[in-house]
């Protein structure tokens, strides 16, 4: 048993942090947030491809590195930290997951390098409008090969070059591909986000061409393959961007004077930032056993991906909202960087689908296990 | 405990009810541009003075600055028939709210005759510049400085900054906390000032706030000369004169706005949940509702309960206090479970989004930000912990010490 | 509008605290708590009837005090400040309210002024087991006017001269009346409960004689109606207990050192005792909206009764758990008060059903005002 | 992350489970008589040998001492392996998580010869005399004094009271914290001791419980004579022995025993609950199952983050901190739960109720205990956030007091 980082992973989480302090300072989140028609960094992007990031767990043969998930683990919490502000999430941790899962050979071969190479940019796509998705009630539809229907909000949708797309057919839902660069009858409107500093998009599908991937049918059973596993690398940033805001609420607290003495001096303040510690290292100890359950096959994952999403989530959002409330009416404004993790931890928290979702999975996993 | 009106209450309610009925604006509410301002405060204006001259304006102040003399429960009840309209503007509440009753408290016959008039029937409006960059939860650590101009006139010289002041770039005038000695402790050495919003030094600044939006104001002083007429109290009074406005605010901020457990409930019908069932059948969404229920109708009643003392005109209790820190962590929690009900969708904002969401996100930040203003959720436990149940207060390092020499970090 | 105590209210909660501060030393409740063979205080029952307690709202021509529900609440209040240990809430909130809705005249005169006179005893039979109460599956029967069943638990159920008990017959769910002291075929069982201060017992029917409360087939709605009636006189015997709570926390937090400082000078306990104070404030006002409900007449009841219980309960709860951190070790010590108040509270919290069932009650109450 | 074993603990573990399979006692643990203390006793002191004897008591200390000189990983194996019998003795936890391991850090090579041994064997078992009445959260507030006995013979005479010590009655050896220097700051004028529990003058009386039970006693010291050879660390330093004792406690306690999100569902798998469906369905209890288990479990799992960390060699990091404070919350909020969803049942206590709920009864008293046991939720948050995150101390008005000078209330 050994419940932590390797030192070589250790090694590699402080180089990916000194990279990322150097090539995404705060700086270069903001400009994505303040300008409309700048839906992410992409010098940003591109260094992050040749650090090979993109290609981190795809094996070497196909253009990747071939390391383990827990290497994407690091790298991911050190994503989440800085609130980096670049398709990461999409491309890496749901669609070359997807097509590493679930992808044939001639579709690996003509994906996973473009994505090493940074040349490929995913999305998923499977909401259809308000409320929990309900994969019976989803409206696209494939025939001939074919799309037909619209998906909304789908997060980097407006920049990305393929799209999984969930959709029925005769055989049921399934999922498939679709190369938004070049398939006609694909219709693109950019829409706002809670969180600006990642983009996001209205896909229209208007006969446009795709390509089946994995079994027919077999959708529903590959989506939550596909949100296990991205729920595992969503909590790693979850849990960076969570650390952060209470080095950041620390901080600031340790500087800022109200009746003549530090506000980090005062039990409401103390004990405030002890419960933001609290929740995060739960959220800790959930993600590295989310991450060992990534590579370590199928029957754990669902239940360690459910508790570590939902510790991710509850973490994020409570350091958040608290560290701007430690800030007082400074952390309300603009300037402060207070508002982009809570903006981001929205983000987080709801594009995989909202808590109540994963605490139903967690529940119905548990009820499995603990059978009379 | 009654709920009815009495007779008395019964009749001023129908004679409200029939004004109203002949004189409320025929606008369609809900489709007024809200971000027009100069449009919405003419509107406004024109509606505070037609309430003005049929004594619906202040009902409860004295008859003597214009008021109609009546008991709060009048005015809670006039605002209940007011409310039925949709009606509601957001300029005069600081001015009408917090100012003006400092100054009716403090002021000479004089100045309450200039000002008082002219502020109840929405011609002057009034902001409150209390607040600082470095003085937030302290409220008495302002730094602003005036001293007396060295021309022998009694005149004062003001500079420093203020922030975080509503409505500053509409207001005619505004409650100045000055520091006048920074040589004696800190809450000995404040003045408190009036002063007309267009003299000459005064700049306002929107300010950026984290939700994108710029409801308040940053306000910068640069050799800004007041008249020693225009003090409120005696020099190094000031923070007593704030007191008055500070209990006042507490009373009149608080009510948190926006959607509620009731938007939510109408949300979460229309919402799939579930196995494709409406979100408002999950029972985990329904005992939140019912606790927020509780929680907002509870600081309503409270409030109803400061309305009863104040009619038999005992001062009000304690439970005032309580408003704030419920509604405005309850706006926060209440906007982030819509959110997590749309699921996905949740972040979806803007014109894609629609109006009823985008309340909701409004509401997401805004909670975060009532949380703080008027006394952060800590500074008001401290208040309840001090003021009401009489324990200690926090052990003070900058009691007897003069202001400039208390530690302030950068 | 008037949302407070009249002034004659007022004082008559300042007599009767005064009375009970003699009357109901902390030693009273005690006295029950360590005997097992005390399942009540007789003689504090026997001063509270020779108050008139008992009989405050029933009409003066059967024997009572004829004075409104504002009159009850504000004794109720007290009582619940001292723990009372007499079976108080089972006679007069529940038994006399169920008399006084639903009796007929021969009813009324019969057992009305034996309440008044501290007589009848009355207690409520309507539970039979674990979980929800579910008057679809109630499987105690009236036939021939006979009941045959067993209840547990039933509060007071081993020291009531009457019970009211829902039964199933014919006509559907009804509620009967039986006499406890003189009918044949009762067995009652005293029961252990979590606050040995109010007794309980399981009561088995064996064609014990019965009489019909009421229009036949009605039980449900009936007992809706004595639920929400008793709920609201329950929300004040909580408020009264969580503000002895938070009382008692106070003064132990002045007077309890630590570090060389009284305990009430650390935030952590400061803001503690404000949360405590915001709850019970919240509790405040919907008992009072409540008292006004039920004087008020029936259309407000449901929603108000539902609102104030579940304020006192939340209330009373963490008054209670809150005052037993406050004082630390000792509080957890038999000696010290603070687990009678932490009993009593669950009592109260269960004894008319738990907080989901009346949040639930809330929520179809608003969802009934709301309708689009 | 591996949650696998390595080769070597996958060697052991066989070893473990082969060695349990062969020796483990042969009673239906379920059966048991709790409550016959002696006979309770007398089976876990021949268990405890038995291990001994076989090298798996004490995996993780020294061979020097005994134990097995194996790393904490082996130890929570064999705890994995052990606990699938469901054998669990209350006796040894205090002397051999906390006492054992402090005379080991501050003992002599003679102290540790003469004690080590027997109590890993269970033979002798010791309790932590530490709480008073006057110093519970402020455990330094020690005034059980001890005092050189005026012979000349270096011995001290102990007076004064400890509270809250488990076991006192059935061990036979202590680890006292005692005053013996009053006129110097608090943390400077103690020192620590080992006694012999049946010394004269020592009287111990069981605590009376707001549960009902009496798990703790009260410990008297009337004149008890101990021997300077018997003092652990020098004069004026029992502060950091101290230390030594309560970071392991910190270590041990913490974990919330008896029904959890386990047992709570299998409740509501057969509790009707709303309509008369299992109250499992309802989905409140359900999201709130979800949440506990995330808690419980995450504190599992950061146990053996704690344990990686040793078995590594490293100082265990500050997560595990947190164990206790969200266990007792999560002890009292679960029985809280359970108790509700048993509807008007859940007032049942004793035998008409059944032996679950009795267990939910139990933790949701000992739930509150558990909240204070140890350092209460408040002096563990204080803990975390100097000692992990480095905030400043609260504000010290005992700081450089001579003890008897420090205000202590009545």
């Amino acid at each position: 048993m050994n419940f932590d980082f390797s030192d070589d992973q250790k090694f590699l989480k402080r180089e990916a942090r000194k990279f990322l302090e150097a090539a995404c300072p705060i700086a270069t989140t903001r400009s994505v947030l303040d300008s409309r028609d700048k839906p992410f960094d992409e010098p940003l992007w591109r260094k992050v491809v040749e650090m090979g990031w993109t290609g981190t767990v795809i094996p070497e043969k196909w253009g990747g590195s071939g390391l383990g998930h827990t290497d994407l683990c690091a790298i991911a919490e050190e994503l989440g930290r800085v609130i980096a502000p670049i398709p990461f999430a999409s491309t890496v941790y749901v669609f070359a997951e997807a097509i590493l899962a679930f992808g044939e050979d001639r579709q690996c071969e003509r994906l996973l390098p473009a994505i090493a190479a940074g040349e490929a940019i995913g999305c998923l796509a499977v909401g259809e409008g308000r409320g929990r998705l309900a994969c019976d009630a989803m409206t696209t539809r494939v025939e001939d090969e074919r799309l037909h229907g619209a998906k909304i909000p789908v997060t980097d949708g407006d920049i990305a070059t393929h799209a999984i797309v969930a959709a029925r057919d005769d055989a049921g839902l399934g999922l498939f591909v679709v190369d938004l660069a070049t398939a006609e009858g694909v219709r693109r409107e950019p829409i706002e986000s809670l969180d600006p500093t990642r983009s996001a998009a209205r896909i229209v599908f208007e006969g446009a061409e795709c390509e089946r991937l994995g079994a027919a049918g077999e959708g529903k059973a590959q989506l939550d393959t596909v949100m296990n596993r991205a729920a595992v690398l969503f909590a790693f940033e979850q849990l960076g961007g969570a650390d952060r805001c209470l080095e950041t609420a620390r901080e600031y607290a340790l500087e800022r004077y109200a009746f003549g003495r530090v506000i980090a001096s005062y039990q409401a303040i103390k004990h405030k930032l002890a419960d933001i510690y609290v929740k995060n290292e739960l959220a800790r100890s959930h993600a590295y056993y989310g991450a060992w359950a990534l590579g370590a096959g199928e029957s754990n994952l669902p239940l360690a991906a459910a508790a570590a999403r939902v510790a991710g989530i509850q973490s994020y959002d409570f350091a958040a909202k608290e560290n701007l409330q430690t800030h007082g009416g400074i952390g309300f404004t603009w300037e402060v960087d207070c508002h982009l993790h809570l903006r981001r931890s929205r983000q987080l928290a709801l594009a995989l689908g909202g808590i109540s979702n994963w605490r139903e999975q967690l529940v119905q996993e548990l009820e499995a296990r603990n059978q009379h | 405990m009654d709920f009815n009106d009495s007779p008395e209450e019964a009749e001023f309610r129908a004679r409200a009810r029939a004004w109203l009925a002949a004189n409320a604006p025929e606008v369609n509410w809900a489709q007024l541009d809200q971000s027009d301002e100069p449009a919405m405060k003419a509107a406004g204006q024109a509606w505070q003075a037609r309430k003005a001259d049929a004594g619906f304006a202040c009902i409860s102040w004295p008859r003597e600055w214009g008021g109609g003399g009546e008991s709060p429960v009048m005015q809670a009840i006039f605002d209940e028939e007011e409310g039925a309209y949709g009606i509601a503007f957001r300029f005069f509440g600081i001015g009408l709210g917090m100012c003006l009753p400092t100054l009716m408290a403090v002021g000479d016959a004089q100045t309450c005759k200039r000002f008082v008039g002219p502020a109840l029937r929405g011609d002057e409006i009034w902001c409150q510049l209390f607040s600082e960059p470095g003085a937030g939860s302290d409220v008495a650590a302002s730094r602003t400085r005036a001293v007396r101009a060295n021309d022998g006139s009694g005149d004062w010289i003001v500079n420093g900054q203020k922030v975080w002041t509503s409505g500053a770039h509409y207001s005619d005038y505004g409650l100045l906390l000055a520091r006048t000695d920074p040589d004696v402790p800190k809450h000995k050495g404040l003045t408190m000032f009036w002063l007309d919003m267009r003299s000459p030094g005064i700049e306002v600044r929107p300010i950026h706030q984290a939700s994108g939006d710029s409801e308040f104001n940053e306000v910068f002083f640069a050799d800004v000369r007041i008249r020693d007429c225009q003090r409120l109290g005696e020099i190094g009074e000031g923070w007593k004169v704030a007191l008055i406005t500070l209990m006042n605010e507490r009373l009149a901020v608080g009510m948190g706005s926006g959607p509620g457990w009731r938007e939510l409930l109408a949300l979460a019908r229309e919402l799939p949940g579930a196995d494709g069932r409406p979100a408002v059948e999950d029972q985990a969404l329904r005992e939140k509702l019912a606790d927020w229920y509780v929680g907002a109708e509870g600081i309503r009643l409270t409030r109803l309960r400061v309305m009863t003392a104040l009619s038999r005109g005992q001062a009000p209790g304690p439970e005032a206090s309580i408003g704030k820190i419920v509604s405005a962590r309850q706006m926060q929690d209440v906007a982030t479970e819509a959110l997590d009900r749309l699921d996905q969708f949740g972040i979806v904002a803007g014109e894609a989004g629609g109006a009823d969401i985008a309340a909701f996100d409004y509401n997401f930040f805004f909670g975060g930000a009532l949380r703080i203003a008027g006394g952060s959720d800590e500074i008001l436990k401290n208040i309840i912990a001090e003021r009401v149940l009489g324990l200690p207060a926090d052990i003070r390092v900058d009691r007897d010490v003069a202001f400039k020499d208390i530690p302030r970090g950068r």
